[in-house]
């Protein structure tokens, strides 16, 4: 598989969050900004890569029968350096996130890939899995994060973007709109990848 | 230095113990399972979906291997992996003895004219409740794709009236041959590349009247043939696809072309 | 064979009932006509920029949709003006146009076309605007013209009232006002009279079925009157919670949306008494004045649970199989 | 009428009757050229044809013979010669085999035929039941109201089911047919004679004659005839279609529900058609197997609609002639009524037992609009008199995914069209569950 085909298929065939809807909890929940997804994505990438390269390293060493309880002591342990990281350098962002940093461990797609690509393939493939995996995940998200940002709230990073006395789409930061929202992005992104298997 | 060190050590022992049960189940509970239903699991996405109904990629594979048959299809996976597990099932044989959907038929609109306006259901069966004949052929396709509905593999489509069959894309499940209500599809291997491409029963003269390539029972192929692979009975053509050399010497004296060759090639240059 | 044949065959049965998805649409369209004509004559000129507006929007969306899509339905069938009138009464009569805008697209994009389009929607389509609307434009969408005010002055309906003040803020309501319409509210909340005016002609045209409009009242009138008889100076009386608010609108044309309403008998029982129920549940005790549309979208959600669990009977079952 | 006229409980149509041909008496037809006569006109077994290519044959000699217990002997209605057995277009718009006899008198009126035809004296006392049945059998008779299935199997249910009610079913509730009320206007003594037979096979069970009030003078002319006939009555119902389906009838006049997938005799009920109750009458008194049908030609083409009595196998060429019929201006050809009817494509095919009508209709009165989305309006719901729920079993037919609960539901469909008449969004329903039972009976 070479690494534009890889690259197409992280983002936008088997996207996490728009192609395989694995990971979902954290998606519509730490949303609301632009700034939260781009964080939470980010956080999510470290501990696939990791995770994926060191599941990778012992592919041969664990026993197909005990595969799961070995993934995720070492998802667990790389979730744990996240979050500790991010409470000593980001304190405020980690806040916002809150408990959602800790539930990275049980979020399906690092397991998913743990399952469906480290454990077969060599370390190489598999860092760039969790990497293109990673980032795939936090585009959508950092996409997700900004629609709602821009039309719940008229912001972007906290930059306003219209008057303070327009009115706001109040709904989209609220749990319904980031369904919404991550519908309309389904539909665009399925397109895409449309148009790029009949381009290929 | 104690606050990573215990939990370590604690671990470790738990992992000790722990391990050590799960190796006296992996003993006591240990049960055969058919090997071909790892090898399908390896070649499914693994994304544990569920898109097919089943609970996750094993439980598809575990169907698939007791049924032998791909009734259900992942829709996650592309048509190569699929053929792939066909393949591991046994249910496609590949290479020389691959067997292909075959249609009977070559009742275009321009062979056989549509006689009536049929305004029903767009099914064959449907219609067939409705009539026996919607074209002028009473025997004809019907072209109202209830195969191309049953087809997991999309292998058919309907192409001027009739059913086209892509013999790449075909596996060979044969699912469409009960879903021909005029029973015009069977499977022949694919490297016998001859078919006759009608089912009309009648009399010659009135099997032309309703067709332009329809076999008038003439009996030249069956005269023609020099493995006596081709016979003629009820004014209709049948091919022993056994004994059939692919020499077309057939074809070539059929007056009204209702003897074919079919395969990718010649399709593409026909149509 | 002859020459000429009988080339036409289909299966029986070969003639028609002369009924029409279009005739269906537009005769329900009519009979919201005296509502509105009440609604103009309460808020003036603003009550019909907003319900042209609606309409307007409304149809105009689906015609884009349809033209620059790969969608085939007639889009003229009547089902989007249907939804775009029903859409202006539940908006406040000085909604400003943005807002109308918004609530097209939700509810024919949203609440209809996303779905596959007509027929194929869980949710009553110009509820889910209104809902959206509500809970995205809050203080848009509860700022509400004073009947006959021709300052354009705005004041509460007898709902808000009630939530904010109390039941003894409302003493001197008449019910007859109520009735007629003389009351703050969106257009077609606020002449109770109206409403079954135009409806009485769907019921004899058999397009609404009385299971629906009559269980949803009567079990507005229960679960109020219930509260009214344990304390009739906290709870306002049933009768004011049947001729205020959307009630007659929701029970009587949205409630008994044909898309978005059970099929069967006991499952239109069912349907009307959740949606009264949760309507007068909402009304007594939750943050929001009104809860029609809450309580209509929330028992549209069950409607295919209601119409496979609850099927009519079949001829040949009986009753103990 | 002071007390409310019977009927059955749910669903039901009031789709035009436009019954044009009601006041036209019953004509005598005449022997065609060439009378095609299918091989199978029945439900069950596949006959066994007797007779050969270039064979001669009398009025009433056997042409094929019933292979089985449900099956049904033919006959040749007019002397002839057989021409060929082929394969030919039916009326149903099917292609079957069948026989072409070339007639020995062509022209001959039926009339003339029938008055040389003598009674014998018949003493229903003396009758004994197996003979009444054997007699039945041999005659070929079969239900005549448009099902087919032979009349000796279904008069002869078996032991565990005892029947204490018969029904003759004059509600003739199809749009344009008018053949068996002009049978009950005109033949009402003979139809009581036939209905008196059939008492006395079921040792003199009540027989209840049931008539939709649309038709008043039937309704008369029958109460007269049975007038002082012990166990014999009229029921007069409601004008509503479809109060002649056999569970609609029974509801209707005996208020009983015949189970879902069973037959009326579990409800102790047999019901008959007319035309086959006089059939049974004519094979006794008459010894004579069914060879001519009344039928009802109409349609919005013709300007002289009526009653024909015919020759079974009488072409509708030989009809269209007799009623002065534009054959170019014809694009819609059924058989039966445009309820349950079937559309046939030659004007060549044959008349058979279960004919009762033919209409002949133009390009106007051809349904082609195209199926809309589903509004769920629930009219064909209302309108099924089976109570089922049509709207999702169709749509479970299209999608392939009959549910196995389902199945029952949609073989329990009488197939009477009343939800396809109704519905607003031109869906073709009952055109689906045909599928849906025809997906069933194939897994089966």
């Amino acid at each position: 598989m070479n690494l534009k085909e890889n690259m197409i298929r992280s983002f936008f065939t088997e996207n996490p969050v728009t192609g395989l809807l694995l990971g979902l909890c954290p998606t519509l929940a730490t949303t609301t900004s632009a700034e939260n997804g781009l964080g939470m994505g980010l956080a999510t990438t470290f501990v696939l890569i990791g995770s994926n390269v060191v599941i990778s390293l012992l592919r041969k060493q664990i026993p197909d029968r005990v595969r799961i309880p070995a993934f995720i002591v070492i998802i667990a342990t790389f979730v744990t350096i996240v979050d500790m990281g991010m409470q000593a350098t980001m304190y405020d962002l980690h806040k916002t996130l809150g408990l959602f940093i800790p539930l990275i461990v049980v979020n399906c797609i690092i397991l998913g890939r743990a399952e469906a690509f480290a454990s077969k393939n060599s370390i190489g493939h598999s860092f760039l899995d969790g990497l293109f995996m990673g980032l795939g995940f936090t585009m959508s998200l950092f996409i997700l994060g900004a629609i709602r940002e821009v039309l719940g709230s008229g912001q972007i990073f906290g930059y306003a973007l219209i008057p303070a006395d327009w009115p706001t789409i109040l709904i989209f930061v609220l749990a319904p709109g980031a369904f919404i929202t991550l519908g309309f992005m389904m539909v665009g992104m399925n397109k895409i990848s449309k148009l790029l298997e009949g381009g290929n | 230095m104690y606050e990573i060190l215990i939990p370590g050590l604690v671990l470790s022992g738990f992992a000790l113990v722990l391990s050590g049960g799960l190796l006296y189940a992996s003993k006591k509970f240990y049960v055969y399972e058919d090997p071909r239903i790892d090898a399908i699991e390896a070649l499914l996405p693994a994304a544990n979906c569920g898109g097919c109904g089943l609970a996750g990629c094993r439980a598809f594979a575990e169907q698939a291997v007791k049924k032998e048959s791909l009734d259900v299809i992942c829709p996650v996976a592309d048509a190569a992996a699929m053929s792939a597990v066909a393949k591991v099932l046994g249910i496609e044989a590949s290479g020389a003895d691959k067997n292909v959907a075959t249609l009977m038929c070559h009742g275009t609109h321009e062979n056989s004219k549509e006689a009536l306006e049929y305004a029903g259901i767009e099914d064959c069966w449907a219609a067939m409740l409705v009539t026996d004949s919607v074209k002028a052929c009473a025997f004809s396709c019907l072209g109202l794709a209830s195969c191309v509905r049953a087809c997991r593999f999309d292998a058919m489509k309907i192409e001027n009236g009739i059913v086209v069959i892509d013999e790449e894309k075909c596996t060979g499940c044969g699912l469409c041959v009960p879903a021909c209500p005029k029973t015009l599809l069977h499977m022949r291997p694919q490297t016998s590349e001859v078919v006759v491409c009608c089912f009309n029963t009648e009399r010659g003269a009135d099997a032309r009247k309703v067709c332009r390539v329809a076999c008038i029972g003439c009996m030249k192929c069956q005269k023609t043939c020099a493995h006596d692979a081709i016979h003629v009975n009820n004014f209709l053509a049948a091919i022993d696809y056994g004994k059939c050399t692919n020499c077309y010497e057939c074809v070539d004296v059929c007056p009204t072309d209702s003897i074919q060759i079919k395969g990718k090639e010649v399709y593409v240059a026909s149509a | 064979m002859p020459e000429n044949r009988p080339v036409f065959v289909d299966s029986s049965p070969l003639g028609r009932a002369g009924e029409s998805t279009r005739k269906i649409m537009y005769t329900v369209s009519l009979t919201l006509v005296p509502a509105l004509g009440v609604s103009v004559w309460m808020f003036g000129f603003e009550a019909l920029r907003v319900l042209l507006l609606a309409a307007v929007f409304c149809v105009g969306i689906e015609f884009a949709a349809f033209r620059f899509s790969s969608f085939k339905i007639d889009s003229l069938d009547g089902s989007a003006l249907l939804t775009g009138i029903l859409l202006a009464m539940n908006l406040p009569a000085n909604a400003p146009w943005w807002l109308i805008l918004v609530g097209s697209l939700v509810a024919v994009g949203l609440g209809k076309l996303v779905f596959g389009g007509l027929g194929q929607n869980i949710f009553n389509p110009a509820l889910v605007a209104r809902v959206f609307l509500l809970i995205s434009f809050p203080v848009q969408m509860t700022s509400w013209l004073k009947p006959g005010a021709v300052d354009g002055s705005t004041g509460a309906t007898p709902l808000g009232i009630l939530k904010t003040e109390g039941a003894g803020a409302l003493a001197q309501t008449d019910l007859l006002h109520l009735a007629v319409g003389q009351m703050g509210g969106s257009l077609g909340e606020v002449s109770a009279i109206a409403l079954l005016l135009g409806a009485a002609w769907l019921f004899y045209k058999k397009y609404i079925t009385w299971e629906i409009p009559v269980t949803f009242m009567g079990a507005v009138l229960v679960f109020s009157g219930i509260f009214y008889l344990i304390n009739p100076a906290q709870y306002a009386s049933p009768l004011f919670h049947l001729f205020t608010g959307g009630v007659m609108l929701g029970a009587l044309y949205m409630a008994t949306d044909m898309v978005t309403s059970p099929l069967t008998f006991k499952g239109k029982l069912i349907f009307g008494i959740g949606c009264g129920f949760f309507t007068a549940l909402i009304r007594l005790f939750g943050a929001y004045p009104e809860g029609v549309s809450f309580a209509i979208l929330f028992m549209n959600a069950f409607v295919p649970l209601l119409d496979r669990y609850f099927p009519d009977k079949k001829f040949g079952v009986l009753k103990n199989e | 009428m002071l007390h409310p006229l019977k009927t059955f409980s749910r669903g039901g149509i009031h789709p035009a009757y436009n019954k044009f041909s009601a006041d036209r008496p019953i004509e005598y037809g005449t022997v065609p050229e060439r009378l095609l006569i299918a091989v199978n006109q029945h439900i069950g077994r596949p006959l066994e044809v007797l007779v050969k290519k270039g064979e001669e044959v009398t009025r009433g000699s056997l042409l094929a013979k019933s292979s089985g217990f449900v099956s049904s002997n033919l006959h040749a209605p007019a002397a002839g010669k057989v021409e060929k057995i082929t394969r030919f277009p039916q009326l149903g718009g099917q292609i079957g085999e069948t026989i072409i006899i070339k007639t020995e008198n062509p022209g001959q009126s039926l009339k003339e035929i029938l008055d040389s035809e003598t009674p014998q004296s018949l003493r229903l006392d003396a009758l004994e039941k197996e003979e009444i049945l054997k007699k039945i059998n041999e005659a070929g008779l079969v239900g005549m109201g448009g099902a087919g299935f032979p009349t000796h199997v279904k008069l002869s249910p078996p032991q565990e089911k005892p029947i204490d009610h018969l029904l003759i079913n004059g509600a003739e509730c199809e749009p344009y047919i008018t053949c068996d009320h002009r049978l009950m206007l005109e033949r009402s003594a003979e139809l009581t004679r036939g209905m008196l037979i059939l008492q006395k096979l079921f040792g003199g069970v009540p027989v209840t004659i049931g008539i939709e009030d649309n038709k008043p003078d039937a309704v008369k002319a029958m109460g007269e005839a049975l007038a002082g006939k012990r166990g014999l009555s009229v029921a007069a119902l409601e004008t509503k279609y479809p109060q002649g389906g056999e569970k609609q009838l029974i509801k209707a006049i005996l208020n009983r529900e015949v189970p879902s997938a069973g037959l009326p005799m579990d409800v102790g009920v047999i019901v008959q058609n007319v035309a086959t109750t006089l059939a049974v009458y004519e094979a006794l008194v008459y010894n004579r197997p069914l060879m001519e049908r009344a039928l009802t030609v109409s349609g919005n083409l013709i300007k002289n609609p009526g009653n024909i009595l015919l020759p079974i196998g009488t072409p509708v060429s030989f009809i269209m002639n007799r009623f002065e019929i534009d054959a170019a201006r014809v694009r819609l050809l059924l058989s039966g009524g445009p309820m349950m009817g079937r559309a046939s494509f030659s004007f060549e095919s044959p008349l058979t037992k279960t004919s009762s009508a033919l209409l002949f209709f133009d390009g106007d009165y051809v349904h082609r609009r195209r199926e809309n989305p589903c509004i769920r309006c629930g009219s064909c719901i209302d309108a099924c008199p089976m109570g089922l729920p049509v709207a999702q079993l169709t749509e479970s037919i299209k999608g392939n995914l009959i549910a196995a609960h389902a199945k029952g539901d949609i073989m329990d469909c009488i197939e009477c069209g009343s939800c396809t008449y109704v519905c607003p969004a031109d869906r073709r329903l009952v055109q689906w569950m045909r599928v849906g039972k025809s997906i069933i009976r194939r897994e089966n």
